[in-house]
């Protein structure tokens, strides 16, 4: 995706009530949360690369704009949900940095208490319900989120999160079908970064104008955003979650972002696929961040020297979780049988009838 | 106490916990306004109104899956697969959202979901809509199974699912719906029976059949066969609920009669009765008279021919045949 | 689907070259491969009534003109795969009754040796790939025929049918996304005939003109057919066929149709989620066979004594084939296990080596 | 004789099959231009081109169902699955249309499939990537099941796969594509193992240890304690197949030894070891010693974390004791 050819129109989205409505301190916490995503990873890729991190570790380095743009939009009625690369999604969503970087080192203190890894965070109570392996089985999931509060009454929006690869699986396609019937307040948001592990967009999928156009197909409003500026991406969401919220009708957002590192840090042909020009302008000139710090600063929200600090407390604040993490006691082998059943977890009479477990 | 068919007794138990819990929602194809495919839901769509009965498309992953999403939320599903056969489109959904997103989140979420509808063979619709996956789906830590075979059980054991806060695959059997039963009235009081506990069908004392499901009702059969024309005395052991398994009554049976041949409409590698089979000969070593045998369908995928469909199945001839080769 | 509100313009297809170019020799087969359809299945289902059929049994009559207007078009190098509603098919692809009947019948001389029933009939000789009965499960095995053609060179396509309430299942949507990447010769074709079991397309798909108009979600080609005229059917598929067969180009074609029996010969509600009203109207003003016949009396290619007798022949055979079926042998219990596995079939190496089966 | 990894061999066999037959098509996500998530399939696209090794979008119900439509007409697809894994939203197509469609079409279709990839816990991935799924197909009359252990077998076994003319679903494993054994040289003539043929990797006398896939590893690694530590003296049979099963290498080792622990890194309801253990039971009642024990993956999804991830899995320690309490 070259965005030196966008076709977007540059209008300025700053201008739109949403950003109108703004505070700087809401300001600075977008910034600061966008941040801490990439220091909390660039902490994580470090000890990855050291041997202490398991399985995969996909980085959202260079996508930040996109989870925290939106759910900088959401309220206490409104939930989200994501595929593996997950991390953006978790901190955007409140959760701290010690439970996740705990749960990439596999220790019991991680939020998933080890169990779930890289792939796999949850806060519930942050109204954020992960973390899925299985491309686009969240898609499902997220629609369930809109049907469970349209059933409940409760005046929230589901966001449904999903790369451009995982537009071509069978149970998205079903989901977009039921979302535009039923008429649920869900909102896909395709993560378009260009590629699924090696593939770019066009050796993966048939579409006229863009992915999201696909939602036509299911009589689905859908839109195009520029991921770089999170103003935009702002204004546009809202959009469509007022439309899920009042109107309790779903929209596809195709927001065209890009990952800086490879598929996985595993990925051995990062560099292979795409051409160290592409990488190299994006970083250099739509970096979100960068370009919402330069932003803020012609804003006058910051200066540089506060923009420095935040960036300072973030890195401190990633080290501090490794600490927090390394001393963290590990897992138990007995705890492997834990968080299987809730029955037998909560000690009820159900969860005491029968044998629940195989082991010889 | 009342008669009620096997269908009426779960639509009873449904409509129960639909008015017990406004959470409970019933949801899948042609359950509401068709009034279901084998009319175990007759009458709630029009009782309960569009909230609480929801027709679905054809679209298993994407319904199951939003059926798990909504649990996840406190919404209490009750989706119906019109066959249980049609969980292949599905599956995704069910081992890994369903069945592992509270351990892969710590047991920070829960699903209380119910998945229930027929799941036989016997009713010659061939191979693709007979199959019978209670082992399938017991295999994964984080489901249960369950697999009744009389009315009064179907009634208690659909109502404990219900309440019941992790996922259950319910699999009932279409060749069931009709058959006729005992069942406590409403009146006297919450019908609840829970998962884990079998239920010993017939006593006897010279060998255990064990069954599930339509299986059970082959093995009474075969047992008062067996009793008049070879005087062997047979337990008959309804499993009821395959996980959680009722793994002390499996064993209380054979060190009483010292022998036991299982009876499973599955086919025999992978089914449930391998499991079974495999636990008795290990906890009742020395217990054991002779092998475990087994009588499970013929292997081969579901033949359409009505001739020979149900030689096919278990049924009673071949239990009492197999039960005579170590007896 | 009120067809008096059509909105097809009437064109008169019969002017169409593929229609120009009909013999009155192939016209006559046509009418009559439609006759007999409905003569064998108005057979099996007094039999289905009598309880000498097991299972299921989903008839096909109204919808005669789909099956038969494009199977009509094919050669020795296309191929056709379906759904559960096979009879039409399997008699237009040159099945004979004796075969099909004897597989209603659960006999060892139908065509599966009574293995795979209504739903499953089967012809690969003649190009018929079944028979499935897992909703939109065929959709990826007809682009696999597709794809088959295309790697071995062949120059033809694949036909590959589906119910309206196909639509919403996830293999269908892969399978139309591999079709339009890969630029493989499938044409997919809805035959919408209104509902799926008790549900109308209303209450189980969202779109916007129409169902096969989703095929602009993959930038693929498109087309509506009114299913009542044999003329149009082809005309149109045609398109479609020479689209998949010279560019290697998949199409979504939606012919409207209807059934005259309920989903199965089971189906208690059949007179309860349509109309009385809707129902006598497609049977006097556009049932298929009707109109075609009227045509060619009109066109003086056949007369009403010739239809006639084409009519009886029909149902001789249709009667021929139940006395071919009642007294054909069943299968036996050993032949169970027949089928299974090519290897052990063939009595190859492989197939003896092992154990393959396992009954006690 | 020449020594190669796991993954080397696999290779080979795959290019030789390539060579060999030109209806042979490789097809899966990056298995052309990326060569492969783990480099199986390296440099097969640049010597073969885009005809026979394909890049597939992420749509595994979609490209699998393709496959096996296009074995229909007589190609011969060998399709990767990234992970075995993600079987779970391809299963209808695996199971109904590549399992079930020569039995419904009474013999007339048959589907030369082989459906391949890594099926393996220990890398942690967490439960919905570490499926271990053997037994769940092996349970499906129709479908042949491989899992080798060794670059030796795997080649070999990968042929035997490709000419086969049923479905055959090749389980490999993600921590064994680096290991390293000898492998015949090609100039030496084809080689070919045939399916159905276990292999005893080592000979004992006092104890059967039976395994498949990276379990015999574990297994080799137990007996060579059992035997220094305790003189106790394995035969560690590797079954190699999984369907068709050599259940005459089975019993034999078992009539032999009087006492079998089967290794089986899948959950022990439902996997491959609940069969062999019942048929061992069965076949071998009057030899046995002791009850046939097991060491499978501890009951539960699979867990993340990289410290207890290989307690969950079986491994030698797990399987020296439980050989221990039996013998
Ligand atoms: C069903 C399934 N198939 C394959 C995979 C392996 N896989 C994981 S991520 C991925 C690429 C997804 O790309 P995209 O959707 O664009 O998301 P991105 O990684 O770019 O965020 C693949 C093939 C999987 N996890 N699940
Ligand atoms: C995956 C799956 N789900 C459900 C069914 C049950 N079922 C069989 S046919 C049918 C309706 C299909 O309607 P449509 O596609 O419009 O085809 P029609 O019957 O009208 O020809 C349903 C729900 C099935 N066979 N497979
Ligand atoms: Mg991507
Ligand atoms: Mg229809």
């Amino acid at each position: 995706m070259s965005f030196a050819d966008s076709q977007f129109s540059r209008l300025d989205f700053a201008s739109s009530p949403i950003n109108q409505a703004l505070t700087a301190e809401k300001k600075i916490e977008m910034f600061t949360h966008m941040i801490r995503i990439r220091r909390f990873e660039q902490a994580a890729l470090k000890y990855y690369n050291a041997g202490r991190i398991g399985g995969f570790l996909h980085l959202y380095i260079g996508q930040e704009s996109v989870a925290v743009g939106t759910i900088s939009l959401c309220t206490l009625y409104d939930h989200n949900i994501t595929a593996y690369r997950c991390h953006g999604h978790a901190l955007a969503s409140g959760m701290n940095m010690n439970e996740c970087m705990a749960e990439l080192f596999g220790k019991a203190t991680g939020c998933a208490k080890g169990k779930g890894g890289s792939m796999h965070f949850f806060a519930p109570d942050k109204n954020f319900w992960g973390g899925h392996g299985i491309v686009a089985g969240q898609t499902p999931l997220g629609l369930g989120l809109a049907y469970g509060l349209k059933y409940k009454g409760i005046p929230g929006a589901a966001l449904c999160y999903m790369g451009d690869g995982a537009v071509n699986q069978g149970a998205y396609h079903e989901s977009l079908n039921l979302a535009s019937l039923f008429e649920l307040p869900v909102v896909y948001i395709i993560e378009n970064n260009g590629y699924s592990m090696g593939t770019s967009q066009k050796r993966s999928s048939a579409y006229r104008g863009c992915l999201a156009q696909r939602a036509e197909a299911y009589d689905m409003e859908w839109d195009m955003i520029d991921g770089s500026d999170i103003y935009e991406v702002r204004a546009k969401t809202q959009i469509a979650l007022e439309r899920a919220r009042s109107e309790s009708r779903p929209t596809i957002l195709e927001i065209s972002t890009y990952r800086y590192y490879g598929h996985s840090v595993a990925d051995a042909n990062a560099k292979k696929y795409r051409s160290p020009e592409e990488i190299e302008n994006y970083k250099n000139n739509h970096d979100p961040i960068n370009t919402f710090r330069n932003r803020l600063i012609h804003e006058g929200v910051i200066n540089q020297e506060q923009a420095d600090a935040i960036n300072k407390a973030a890195a401190d604040e990633a080290a501090a979780a490794v600490v927090f993490a390394e001393q963290s006691p590990a897992p138990t082998v007995e705890s492997i049988m834990d968080d299987v059943y809730w029955e037998v977890d909560n000690k009820t009479a159900a969860g005491a009838t029968g044998r629940h477990f195989f082991n010889d | 106490m009342r008669t009620l068919t096997y269908r009426e007794a779960l639509r009873e138990g449904l409509d129960e916990e639909l008015a017990r819990d406004e959470n409970v929602v019933i949801m899948g194809e042609e359950v509401a306004q068709y009034n279901g495919a084998y009319k175990v839901t007759e009458g709630l769509w029009k009782k309960w109104g569009d909230k609480r009965v929801v027709d679905t498309p054809i679209s298993e992953a994407g319904f199951i899956g939003m059926g798990i999403g909504a649990s996840m939320l406190g919404v209490r599903p009750v989706m119906e697969l019109m066959f249980w056969s049609f969980h292949s489109v599905a599956f995704d959904q069910m081992v890994n959202n369903a069945g592992c997103v509270r351990y892969m989140s710590g047991g920070l979420i829960h699903c209380p979901i119910v998945v229930r509808g027929p799941a036989n063979g016997g009713t010659g619709v061939g191979a693709t809509h007979s199959h019978i996956p209670e082992g399938l789906f017991a295999a994964f830590p984080g489901l249960k199974v369950v697999a009744p075979a009389t009315p009064a059980d179907v009634k208690g054991l659909i109502k404990a699912s219900i309440r019941d806060n992790d996922p259950v695959f319910f699999m009932e059997n279409t060749l069931l719906y009709g058959t006729t039963g005992e069942v406590p009235d409403p009146a006297e009081g919450d019908f609840v029976i829970p998962l884990g506990v079998a239920d010993l069908k017939r006593q006897g004392s010279d060998l255990s059949l064990i069954a599930h499901g339509r299986s059970v009702l082959h093995a009474l059969e075969a047992a008062e066969t067996l009793q008049k024309e070879h005087g062997i005395s047979c337990d008959v052991l309804d499993l009821r609920t395959i996980r959680p398994l009722d793994q002390e009554a499996i064993l209380t049976s054979v060190r009483k009669t010292h022998r036991a041949v299982l009876v499973d409409e599955s086919k025999a590698f992978g089914g449930v009765s391998a499991m079974v089979a495999t636990l008795i000969q290990d906890h009742c070593f020395d217990d054991l008279d002779a092998p475990v045998k087994r009588v499970c369908s013929i292997d081969a995928p579901a033949i359409y021919s009505p001739f020979v469909e149900n030689e096919q199945l278990p049924n009673a001839r071949r239990i009492v045949s197999q039960v005579l080769s170590i007896a």
